[in-house]
């Protein structure tokens, strides 16, 4: 098809965030990155969680499948495992990912299959109305916590990285640039590529604000002495700054994606093939239960 | 007794081979012509702990385990303390001579052979069970030849030695055992059967469907549908995934069946429980998805390893919300393998999850398979779209309830799939007439299948003094217990195949003239009598039989039921 | 109208503080001694959309909305275009000047205020709600001075100039519309009256009843309850423990429970799926516990923020195998008070598990209730031993099904409780005697719940032309139907509060005498219908009015059908 | 009570595991460092998962609750939150722990409450005989994957570490002492303490040996070089080791127990309380509803 445009991936839906919210951020970056990497519309899917950030798919003329709450990557897992030409990309919240997800969370980390998990951390729950998430911090009075609460923050990058993860980045929904690079190098990248996007929730959190990341985030892109290439540096970096960071952490150049790697597995799509056996073939198998 | 059938069982330890001794028997058994029904007694454990594996030899089709053994191998004294009372009136026991001095052994009579020792002697203790099963053939009138013979294909790959042993042990067995009465089948001419379980029934039916992909999480006892198609899938270009739960199971299943492939996960009751809310957005988003719940005994976790069939609420109904699901349930492994087509099709055709309900004992007890009733059926796609138009609504409202459908890849097809409620064009909306129009389009979608052709499977329902009902594997014992009552009394049978959509008007005209009606079932709070009660079947006239302690429904126990019921109602 | 009431309602867009002007007006009006009922319209976002906010006041209680809108004030054209099918004839629309030339109005007629003007003058638009607070009272001719009170005292923490201009917004609105007609209704005696949600009920129902503990994880419409008992219950040594998903939850409530704490879990459909295999688990252990489930429109993700009435058969039937479950439907803030209680006695008393079943609209929508009718039942812990003899056998086989329990920390009580089915000592078994005995045990505890006392509540039945049934916040509907409909025929209502164990011999008496039976759900299936046709409740008297648009479904709609439905059969 | 000896702990059923399994081990030193901390045998609960690792529970004289396949973590919380005095082990294998109940362990670590949880690491799926579990080597053929598994390993040590556990170690059933003293630290740590240990299935692993693991494992309680105070070092070690160490891996000396830090929660067990509100302590709180 001709070259895409932003307009292609776009849809006759406004965005009902609330004004000033980070998700238009992500939204607007996903869309250059899409037009970058020069895919088609019809080529991507976006398999999207529950919670604000998971009306994210309403807003990409592409396929999209919202899914049940924290289940985007098995979805997506699934739908590239129907068909591997596609782009799949898995969408959600912090709430979505690193708590009733947190199990596929780590799973597709270390399975490593060829899909792109971006995270739109607000550190609360936004769409039930300002609960703790996973992300918020120790401390922080929310809805459920009224007094604070006491619970360590779940750090995705550590998490990632420990997990196996190969490729990590992170971004913030104001630094557009690089945002936009950062889901295009994920988009390129042959494997699972996890971006965490810092997207504050001008609602319910007061903390996580702009001008607090602003402030607080080292950017490991511009940072010359750091180089993305080896894991243990990576967890060593992230830790000793409290996950506030942005770019790229770490990316594997040997990572084979799960479905090149499974014995056996077809190269073409599944979808739209027919492979009924033919009854020589039932028989061949019924050999082997005699 | 209506058949000639013959009942031969090996009982001692877990992890003492059973297994693999009963596969022997029961695949020679085949061979020689017989039809073959086996059945297992085993616990969640590895290694110890009592276990018999038992193969029901017959002239005719049997797909249930009989009133009785004939022949006993016993190779520890548990074995024959649990059979004692299922052993038939002066059955030999075959066992090491040991047990001859220890009391009771009921109807039975040992016959003391020295497997042990011979195979002892032999060199490998690994043979012990060929020992016995060469004496099972002495006392049985099997020919050995047959036993050699496979001795000899199947022991080849792991050396002469091996084959030898084997050999040595088949015959030594056997001419210890010359000479002991033992109840006799008719020679059979050798026939072209293969030995399958409801779950590698479904295995191959989902492959011959051109299903390629399976997405599940380990549980006894549908692992081995994994299994299989773990072994089977990559040489035809396909694979499993193992998930991390069934959580991520039954959503790795809807999306794959969102972007176009026939994909199925299965799971037993637990993991049905874990996938409910799965469940609901394929129902939702139409979804076309496969789920095979090979059930057991509940709830929690309850009995692993026992037969129930004590999932069909839950299939149907478990799920919050009010989401279309079609459940079937074969009886047989040539129906698994045909119901696993069916599935696919229902699936796509109706864009909906299709639970395919199994049970323990028709997915893990291997039976005799005429090759010819594997049939092929097929494949119905659905209503897809390669060029859909500019007005394409995913969720247009027909006529049928069905809307065509794109696949991901397709130009100008986008669409948003969701679990919200939605508009025809799949965008969220929360308007009251579209809720409405959107609730009645997906339940008309099902109302054909009121009327499917093969929704129940009759069989002299009219004019019966009484009528059995059941689904799933106890269509087995069903049939037979209606066979031995057929000589007194008129019996019908009906197997309900398709559990929901309930064909509700089928089935009222299928009990119509019966003057009883019992609906027999592996569970405790009868599951499909409560069915049809909701379909409006009920009145005096039903009653029930249900069986619910994790062994496994006998023919003679339906019969002696109706025979009370029969009695009762004659008064 | 038998009850002399009046429908007001403020609508704009989400985030325009609607919901803080309903609830002045609404706790006000219940001030001011009216009998109060508010409903919500919403969608599942956070800022925009449309939203309204209904307040009926009446001198009689009232438990669902009117039939007609009698004041609206209209802070954006939406909202006229959207209540437009609700307006009376000549119903006054409060609305700023711009709208004036919009058309249509309906049956409404617009009383223009400049809203935002006002509040511009008064230096912050802020207050643009109250002005139109103040013109509303002018309109129902309501005693301002109540309104400025409540101004006076809730703002008071806000400062001085907040509350003078709160004051000064509703004098300015009260000012512009005084003389316009409007609907008035008689004044009443102030009264003690309270506002409650159902979920504001039963967390304080729960508080009440010795809870200290919830484990919960948010979702529309449960959350509410999640957050008052993190309000409350610190003050009071307890604690809610947000977990990671539903499944934690269950679980979590499920330890909880064993180690002897009254503990309970909130969440609607969706929680309540991923909950099912948890539940079957506190069945199978004989472990209390508390799920509620205050439902919303499904399946599957559905419309979280509309009223459906649709998870009864998942709540009852929704496990694989077949647990035991008691289920309660309360259907107003009073009966959620004391069946929170109460579902923790029967817990406690059964060792089950207890699905305490809400909707949307009982949990979040505010009504008036008398203090004096939240009753505090008695605990009954059930069978707890402090010092077990040498023979404790924590599952022991009893008559009536009921095993004494020990609680972690008694000496010499300790046993194992499991999910797998087990021997009376709890360990486990596969003893097929042992699996009876058990099974039987269990449903046995449960049959006195048959004979319950308050199953049923039931009005007018005897000797009805027409019986009403249904199920928790429709009921309300279902009584102001049968009051209209009583001047008319000989209406009967029943309330089936415990939905499970279905008490089928006291509906089939309540229902013997009905000419005829409309069960009115709100639900797409007939959820109710259907388990009373399980129950052997059926035949040509009964028929079903079902709802599940998303809209609340009216007393006039009831009235309507039964009025149909009589007419029918006088034919 | 009197002191309690060995015997208190056992029950009359003899252990079903295979001959060689490595949970014999586990038992046995669980069942001394229970004695060797000197606790009653009634005010103990273990809360085992589904597994054969979980069948431990049943030769343990205390409490027991056996739960659903996964869920150990949360069902121990609610233990522990019911009735604080009581010690609340929770047990199961790796797959119950990292496959299906990953996301409760993530958030258990985090959380910090005050519950000890035993690993029966045998990096396999024993009861449903020989599938791969998480812990499973890549390319390790089993039932599941009889071409071998192509997914990254999940390191649990590596992943408490990244998820903010307060206490990890490592244990290795043949190492009896070690097991043992590390198992008792865990019950006397105040928080969350995390103890896996290598535990062979003779009939499934044919890999993870007792020979192999005498061989590969590096004993961090006899490294002087190392002390187990800095989450950073530890992370780092564990990587470098393949997580193929014994011993104390880390433990935060700060740590306070959720139970602890929950503000207004009580002090005392809420079991075996009557704490029904008086009719005056509902007026008070309806004063808030008018
Ligand atoms: C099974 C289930 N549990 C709970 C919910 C309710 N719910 C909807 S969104 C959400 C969390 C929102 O937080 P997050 O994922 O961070 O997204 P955000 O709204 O902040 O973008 C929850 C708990 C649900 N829809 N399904
Ligand atoms: C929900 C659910 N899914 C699956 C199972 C089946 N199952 C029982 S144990 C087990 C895994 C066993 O592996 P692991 O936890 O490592 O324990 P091990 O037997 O190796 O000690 C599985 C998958 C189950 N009981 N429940
Ligand atoms: S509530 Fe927060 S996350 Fe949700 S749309 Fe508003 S600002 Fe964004
Ligand atoms: S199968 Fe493995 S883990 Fe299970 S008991 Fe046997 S050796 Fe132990
Ligand atoms: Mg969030
Ligand atoms: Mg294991």
């Amino acid at each position: 098809m001709a070259t895409v445009t932003l307009q292609d991936f776009r849809t006759a839906e406004k965005a009902w965030w609330c004004p000033g919210c980070g998700d238009f951020g992500v939204l607007a970056a996903l869309q250059k990155a899409l037009v970058a990497q020069g895919v088609a519309p019809h080529e991507t899917v976006i398999v999207a969680g529950i919670g604000c950030s998971g009306k994210i798919g309403n807003y990409v003329n592409s396929y999209n499948i919202h899914v049940v709450h924290g289940r985007t990557l098995p979805a997506a897992l699934g739908v590239k495992m129907a068909n591997r030409d596609l782009l799949v990309l898995a969408v959600g919240g912090d709430g979505d990912g690193y708590a009733i997800g947190m199990g596929h969370f780590v799973h597709a980390a270390r399975r490593n299959i060829n899909v792109k998990y971006i995270v739109m951390d607000n550190h609360i729950y936004g769409l039930t109305k300002g609960q703790n998430s996973p992300t918020s911090d120790r401390g922080q009075a929310t809805k459920a916590t009224p007094l604070g609460s006491v619970e360590a923050s779940v750090r995705p990058l550590t998490l990632a990285l420990a997990a196996g993860a190969t490729f990590v980045a992170q971004g913030f929904s104001s630094y557009q640039d690089q945002l936009a690079r950062l889901i295009g190098a994920a988009i390129a990248h042959k494997g699972f590529a996890f971006v965490n996007v810092l997207s504050p929730c001008v609602t319910y959190n007061k903390l996580d604000t702009y001008d607090f990341y602003k402030q607080a985030l080292h950017d490991l892109d511009g940072d010359a002495a750091y180089r993305p290439e080896s894991r243990a540096a990576a967890v060593a970096k992230v830790m000793e700054k409290d996950d506030l960071v942005t770019g790229l952490i770490y990316k594997d150049p040997e990572s084979v994606p799960y479905e090149d790697a499974l014995p056996g597995f077809a190269r073409e799509p599944l979808a739209g093939r027919e492979m009924q056996l033919s009854p020589e073939e039932v028989a061949g198998l019924l050999a082997g239960y005699r | 007794m209506h058949a000639s059938s013959v009942e031969w069982r090996i009982g001692g330890d877990q992890g003492e081979g059973i297994d693999a001794t009963g596969d022997v028997f029961a695949t020679v058994a085949a061979r020689l012509g017989y039809h073959v029904y086996t059945s297992k007694f085993f616990s969640s454990r590895i290694k110890g702990g009592h276990t018999h594996y038992t193969v029901r030899l017959a002239d005719v089709p049997v797909r249930a385990p009989a009133a009785r053994v004939d022949v006993l191998v016993a190779l520890t004294q548990e074995t024959i303390v649990r059979s004692l009372p299922e052993l038939g009136p002066g059955a030999p026991i075959i066992a090491d001579a040991a047990f001859r001095s220890e009391a009771p052994v009921g109807g039975g009579r040992v016959v003391s052979v020295p497997l042990t020792a011979i195979a002892r002697e032999i060199g490998t203790t690994l043979v012990r069970n060929m020992v016995a099963v060469g004496a099972s053939a002495a006392v049985l009138g099997l020919p050995l030849s047959e036993f050699a013979r496979y001795v000899e294909e199947k022991f080849a790959r792991k050396g002469a030695t091996t084959v030898r042993q084997n050999l040595d042990a088949l015959e030594r067995g056997h001419r210890l055992a010359m000479g002991e009465a033992g109840p006799a089948l008719p020679p059979r001419a050798p026939g072209d059967r293969v030995l399958l379980t409801g779950n590698d029934a479904v295995a191959l039916g989902a492959l011959a469907a051109g299903c390629r992909l399976m997405a599940a999480y380990p549980i006894t006892p549908a692992t081995d549908i994994m299994e299989t198609f773990a072994d089977l899938a990559p040489k035809f270009g396909g694979a499993v995934c193992q998930m991390e739960d069934e959580l991520a199971a039954i959503t790795a299943a809807i999306g794959a069946g969102y972007a176009g492939a026939r994909v199925m996960t299965a799971t037993s009751g637990p993991g049905l429980s874990l996938m409910q809310e799965g469940i609901g957005l394929a129902s939702m988003a139409e979804v076309p998805v496969l789920i095979i719940d090979v059930q057991r005994a509940g709830p929690s976790t309850g009995m692993p390893t026992k037969n129930e069939q004590s999932d069909l609420m839950a299939a149907i109904f478990g799920g919050h919300g009010e989401g279309e699901r079609i459940v079937i349930a074969p009886a047989t492994p040539e129906e698994a393998f045909a119901d696993a087509q069916l599935a696919f099709n229902l699936a796509e055709r109706y864009q909906c999850p299709v639970i395919l309900l199994s049970d323990l004992a028709l997915g893990v007890f291997q039976q005799t398979v005429n090759p010819g009733a594997l049939v092929s059926l097929p494949a119905d796609r659905g209503q897809v779209l390669a060029a859909p138009d500019a007005g394409f609504a995913r969720h247009h409202v027909t006529d049928d309830g069905i809307s065509p459908r794109t696949l991901p890849g397709t130009p100008l097809g986008q669409y948003l799939a969701t679990g919200v409620e939605h508009a025809p064009s799949g965008k969220v909306s929360e308007d009251p007439a579209n809720r409405t129009a959107q609730v009645s389009k997906r339940q008309r979608k099902l109302l054909p299948l009121q009327a499917s052709a093969d929704a129940l499977r009759l069989e002299g329902t009219v004019g019966a003094d009484i009528v059995l009902v059941g689904f799933g594997s106890t269509s087995g014992a069903i049939a037979e217990a209606a066979a031995a009552l057929s000589e007194s009394v008129r019996v019908g049978t009906v197997q309900v195949h398709q559990l929901w959509p309930l064909p509700a008007g089928q089935l009222q005209k299928a009990l119509r003239d019966a003057r009883s009606v019992l609906v027999v079932e592996q569970n405790s709070t009868g599951e499909l009598r409560q069915l049809m009660r909701v379909a409006g079947l009920d009145g005096q006239r039903v009653h029930s039989l249900l069986h619910s302690d994790g062994t496994l429904l006998r023919p003679d126990a339906i019969e002696a039921a109706a025979q009370r019921l029969l009695a009762r109602e004659a008064v």
